[in-house]
């Protein structure tokens, strides 16, 4: 059996050989680590990589290649994502090629300046129990040995989430590389008059995440993306968890796992009971 | 300029005595990262730090400043502030030549940014010597370091037998000679290893990325497009980049009506945002993602050496390290330099 | 974080008074406002808030809460008040079409490079413009008349997309009258249009100057300028004598802010005139070629 | 010494307002910190306002809306508690107390029950004590 790297990169080129997509959405090396790559020729398949620093939901990307047929590569958290954007109406499956990757967790980033203490499996993967896409073309099984999980912590200890929003710096890389923020302005800014001004003043950041947070309600599939490109490493993805477990307790629905249950706020019907 | 030195445990002695004259700003670290901000524990103080995750220069141009109040019928207030005496210890010397850098942009004239400059007038600049690099730094490019920058009023530079401390200019002279009882005249062994330290590192760095500067004037007429467009398919439009910068200076105004009076704040703007230079008749000189990441390698790299002859990167690493899609400018200096 | 004393200044606000922060503006009262054309308006602000500037310098228009934006100087410098016309576009210019005779604006400037006056001296003078473009051109033009014999010819090229969309036609007689060779065209004619129907470029061979010393200066919507460059190189007319004004998203027009701020030059500080030679440093996108 | 006294907004739906409007003609007599903002429907109230409220000094944010068996379509008022839920739950997390946001259920005829209601919430309100999120976001020195 070969890694599911070679697996990956014959897939990727037969794929584009044989002109079933334009374009492979994927993750290739860099200096700094893992970047995602745009693969159109056949050759440059070799570039593709998979490993634990794959983190970046490669999602986000498919709204900019709307007329193109692209193949896409997805962890377990990514084809939640796909599933859920294809309820809204915002992806074509059939121009999507998903190839699906046994995901075993993903490393935290080391960022600028932090002490390096080793690799550490990233916290929303802890808690993770999708590991595989749910909707998917081609699987490709991970030969790895699942990422050593530290037992799931515990959620009881409570965050001071009015300190960490005083960290942001409303740089917008949590919206900028989320699936779901895919509106052309986002509303925070689109408002007349303004939610929040245009220039940062703290005390609205609290409207700011809080208002994001409202927008993932029910629809964050905790890939990360977010949590993993802030700079001030808010963790947003607990944030998001704790809004998708009230919408799992009042209505048993969780993003992304089942493509005909349709999301709870679009079939609100009358005399439900909330 | 003039090498003095100070013993190890006498570091602690005077972190205390600036504090009690000046604000002291320093890193410590927080939520398992170092940032910069008011010490008010000497002993918070660690030596073994890499840099800070965001810049320094949020002190000079905050995210959000107040450019004036404009009062009906009464005129105008300003906020220019008399501003007590702050000391920035431990900046690295790449931070420290990025105030140099934003001294020569703001502070040109004919116009003076009295903003910035009432802020940077009143700060007294002590920079720590990186000793063990990064991997993503690569201030040797741009001559910003590793041990000495330009922007600094006093170098200190960590060895066996102590700090070696450099006065670079005449504040730091003065600083010297109020703690005059805790310094002595550098040895001659000391400054031996200081030199040889210096060799070390620059050779280490070296090793890493050399590059000549002076060939990335101009880089944008032979750049091509083709490079860009790869990596603006990448960049996903956040302004990470910019804000984390240590002298991306480019700042956007906002006026509203507050409470009693009309404000205009001023802040930080990014050139990767989509409306930096989109005008209200809708047209923009610069449309497409790849135009504007163009913008912001080639302002760096050739424009600002170009208008305001320095750099305008000192090779910190922060966009590097931290940008989400992996965007990386070392390539640039790469190909081009 | 407060690592500062307040301490307040209160002033009249304006550069030289302040000395100090070049983004105070220096309040002023509009004076009179003007339709100039269905979506442009002429206000007349005063006192003057500065006593010198070159024509084609700009200044930049504060409208309390609202914002700030940078427009080019119309009336002439010796007049006492300064005009500025103002095509309604975004919300600044909105809040100042609104704006009423009596009402307090803020002003700053003057700011940038204005037309090279200097080289014009006993030359023939060729201005280019196109619908709300000639507000720079204006300044220059009634500058050119005040001093009429220092110069030579002087011919004005002035297109619009519809003849109601010419600015200040109630001054062209009074300009043919003090020799003006003034040729205008619209993109559509309508109405009683008996004039040229065609873009602006058509009509500049019509003009008989001595094109190798003649200076150009135009301005206009971008495509226009490089249109027009481009026509006046084929003209004959000498690369070294052509000038155009350009614009640019500016929020502070000292050259700090970096909006403007296109190759090696500020918009701000070394326009908003160019010569032809600096425009074609100028990156893809800004440069008119 | 100035007494603190609670900011209350509150979101009242066209009905819910006459409600409101008939306790000051039949003299109910209720506090007086309490803004209303008359709205068309408490569903057309969007979540981020009412924390753009909370964020703008309101202690405390009020929604008045129709009773649900009471409407000829009772889907409005469903959304709108359960919008109301969903914030609530979300302010739990992020460490402001939830009984800042409330749903209140007010007919058009129930200007009693409006007056008592607001003043018991007012009450609770005070016990909370100020939200002062300003000064809760901005570092202190």
């Amino acid at each position: 059996m070969s890694s599911p790297e070679t697996e990956l990169r014959r897939l990727a080129r037969s794929l584009l050989e044989k002109k079933a997509v334009d374009l492979v959405i994927g993750y290739e090396k860099s200096e700094a680590g893992v970047r995602p790559c745009f693969i159109s020729e056949p050759n440059e398949a070799e570039r593709l990589v998979w490993n634990p620093d794959c983190r970046l939901s490669l999602v986000r990307y498919l709204r900019g290649f709307k007329e193109k047929r692209v193949g896409i590569i997805v962890k377990g958290c990514d084809g939640r994502a796909i599933v859920e954007l294809i309820k809204e109406n915002q992806l074509d499956r059939r121009s999507t090629f998903i190839i699906a990757v046994e995901c075993n967790g993903v490393y935290k980033p080391v960022k600028y300046g932090s002490s390096k203490l080793g690799r550490q499996i990233a916290e929303y993967c802890e808690k993770c129990e999708v590991r595989i896409s749910p909707i998917r073309d081609h699987l490709i099984k991970s030969d790895v040995k699942a990422l050593e999980r530290p037992s799931p912590k515990n959620d009881g200890e409570p965050l001071d989430w009015l300190s960490l929003f005083r960290k942001c710096l409303r740089c917008m890389a949590c919206v900028r590389s989320c699936p779901f923020c895919y509106c052309t302005e986002c509303s925070i800014e689109g408002f007349k008059p303004a939610l929040v001004h245009k220039l940062v003043d703290p005390v609205e950041l609290f409207t700011f995440h809080l208002t994001r947070a409202l927008h993932m309600a029910g629809r964050c599939v905790e890939c990360g993306a977010c949590e993993s490109s802030c700079p001030v490493e808010i963790p947003l993805t607990r944030l998001y968890h704790e809004l998708n477990e009230w919408f799992r307790e009042k209505y048993g629905y969780v993003p992304g796992v089942n493509l005909e249950q349709a999301p709870p706020p679009l079939v609100f019907k009358e005399g439900e009971k909330p | 300029m003039k090498m003095f030195s100070i013993r190890e445990e006498n570091l602690k002695v005077f972190l205390r005595e600036l504090s009690l004259k000046h604000v002291l700003i320093a890193p410590f670290k927080r939520d398992g990262y170092f940032e910069f901000d008011v010490l008010r524990n000497p002993d918070d103080f660690n030596v073994n730090y890499t840099n800070t995750r965001l810049s320094p220069k949020r002190f000079f141009m905050p995210q959000r400043q107040l450019v004036f109040k404009h009062y009906p019928r009464k005129g105008f207030t300003e906020e220019l502030k008399e501003n007590s005496s702050v000391v920035l210890f431990g900046i690295r010397p790449c931070d420290a030549s990025a105030l140099s850098v934003l001294d020569n942009v703001l502070l040109n004239p004919p116009h003076k940014d009295a903003l910035y400059e009432n802020r940077r007038k009143n700060a007294i600049v002590v920079s720590l010597s990186c000793t063990k690099p990064m991997t993503e730094c690569f201030c040797n490019v741009f001559e910003t370091g590793p041990i000495r920058g330009t922007g600094e009023d006093l170098t200190f530079t960590h060895t066996s037998k102590g700090f070696v401390v450099e006065a670079r200019t005449q504040k730091g002279i003065a600083v010297i000679g109020e703690f005059g009882e805790l310094f002595r005249e550098a040895d001659g062994e000391m400054l031996n290893e200081y030199n040889k330290l210096i060799r070390e590192v620059l050779d280490e760095m070296g090793s890493r990325l050399k590059v000549d500067k002076t060939r990335l004037i101009g880089i944008e007429k032979e750049a091509g497009e083709e490079f860009f467009q790869l990596n603006a398919q990448r960049c996903i439009e956040c302004s990470l980049c910019s804000f984390a910068c240590p002298l991306c200076y480019c700042f956007e105004t906002e006026d509203y009506w507050e409470k009693d009076s009309y404000v205009r704040f001023r802040g930080w703007d990014t050139c990767i945002s989509p409306l930096f230079t989109k005008m209200a008749s809708g047209l923009d000189p610069r449309v497409t993602k790849a135009d504007r990441l163009c913008h912001r390698f080639c302002h760096k790299l050739s424009r600002i050496p170009l208008t305001f002859n320095a750099y305008g990167c000192v090779g910190c690493g922060r966009c590097v390290s931290l940008c989400p899609a992996g965007i990386d400018i070392r390539e640039v200096l790469r190909k081009w330099g | 974080m407060r690592l500062t004393m307040p301490s307040r200044n209160r002033h009249k606000g304006g550069v030289e008074e302040m000395g100090l922060n070049p983004y105070i503006p220096k309040p002023v009262k509009i004076i009179r406002v003007k339709d100039e054309t269905p979506d442009t308006k002429t206000i007349t602000i005063g006192p003057k808030p500065f006593d010198e500037f070159t024509p084609g310098q700009f200044a930049m228009v504060t409208v309390y809460g609202v914002g700030e934006a940078p427009f080019s100087i119309c009336s002439p410098p010796s007049d006492n008040n300064l005009q500025f016309s103002i095509r309604k576009m975004g919300s600044v210019t909105t809040a100042i079409h609104e704006a009423s005779p009596g009402d307090e604006i803020g002003v700053r400037g003057p700011y940038g490079r204005g037309w090279p006056l200097g080289e014009m001296r006993n030359r023939d003078i060729l201005l280019v413009g196109g619908g709300i473009g000639f507000a720079p051109l204006r300044p220059l033009l009634l500058h050119l008349l005040e001093n009429r014999n220092k110069y030579g010819r002087i011919a004005v090229c002035y297109g619009a997309r519809s003849p109601s969309l010419l600015m200040y036609r109630d001054e062209f007689e009074e300009w043919m009258k003090q020799g003006v060779d003034l040729y205008l065209t619209v993109d559509v004619g309508e109405g009683d249009w008996k004039g040229n129907v065609g873009v602006v470029t058509t009509i500049l061979d019509k003009p008989s100057l001595n094109k190798a010393e003649t200076i150009v200066c135009t301005c206009g919507p971008p495509v226009m300028i490089k249109f027009v460059l481009k026509k006046l190189v084929e003209l004959e007319y000498s690369k070294e004598n052509i000038y155009a004004s350009l614009e640019s998203k500016m929020r502070c027009g000292v050259g700090k802010c970096g909006h403007c701020h296109f190759g090696s030059k500020h918009v701000c500080i070394d326009g908003p005139v160019f010569k032809y030679d600096e425009m074609a440093t100028l990156p893809k996108g800004m440069s008119p070629f | 010494m100035v007494v603190w006294k609670p900011k209350i907004i509150a979101f009242t739906c066209w009905c819910s307002s006459s409600g409101v409007d008939q306790a000051g003609f039949e003299g109910f007599k209720y506090p007086a910190n309490v803004l209303t903002v008359r709205v068309p429907c408490s569903a057309i109230v969007n979540p981020s306002l009412v924390v753009k409220a909370l964020q703008e000094g309101a202690d405390a944010v009020l929604l008045t809306a129709c009773k649900p068996v009471e409407l000829r379509k009772i889907a409005p008022s469903r959304i709108t508690e359960a919008r109301v839920s969903l914030l609530r739950r979300l302010l739990n997390t992020v460490g402001v107390e939830e009984d800042r946001v409330r749903i209140l259920w007010i007919s058009s005829n129930e200007g009693g029950i409006f007056a008592s209601e607001v003043s018991r919430i007012v009450e609770e309100v005070e016990k909370l004590g100020p939200l002062n999120l300003r000064g809760k976001m901005i570092e202190q020195p």
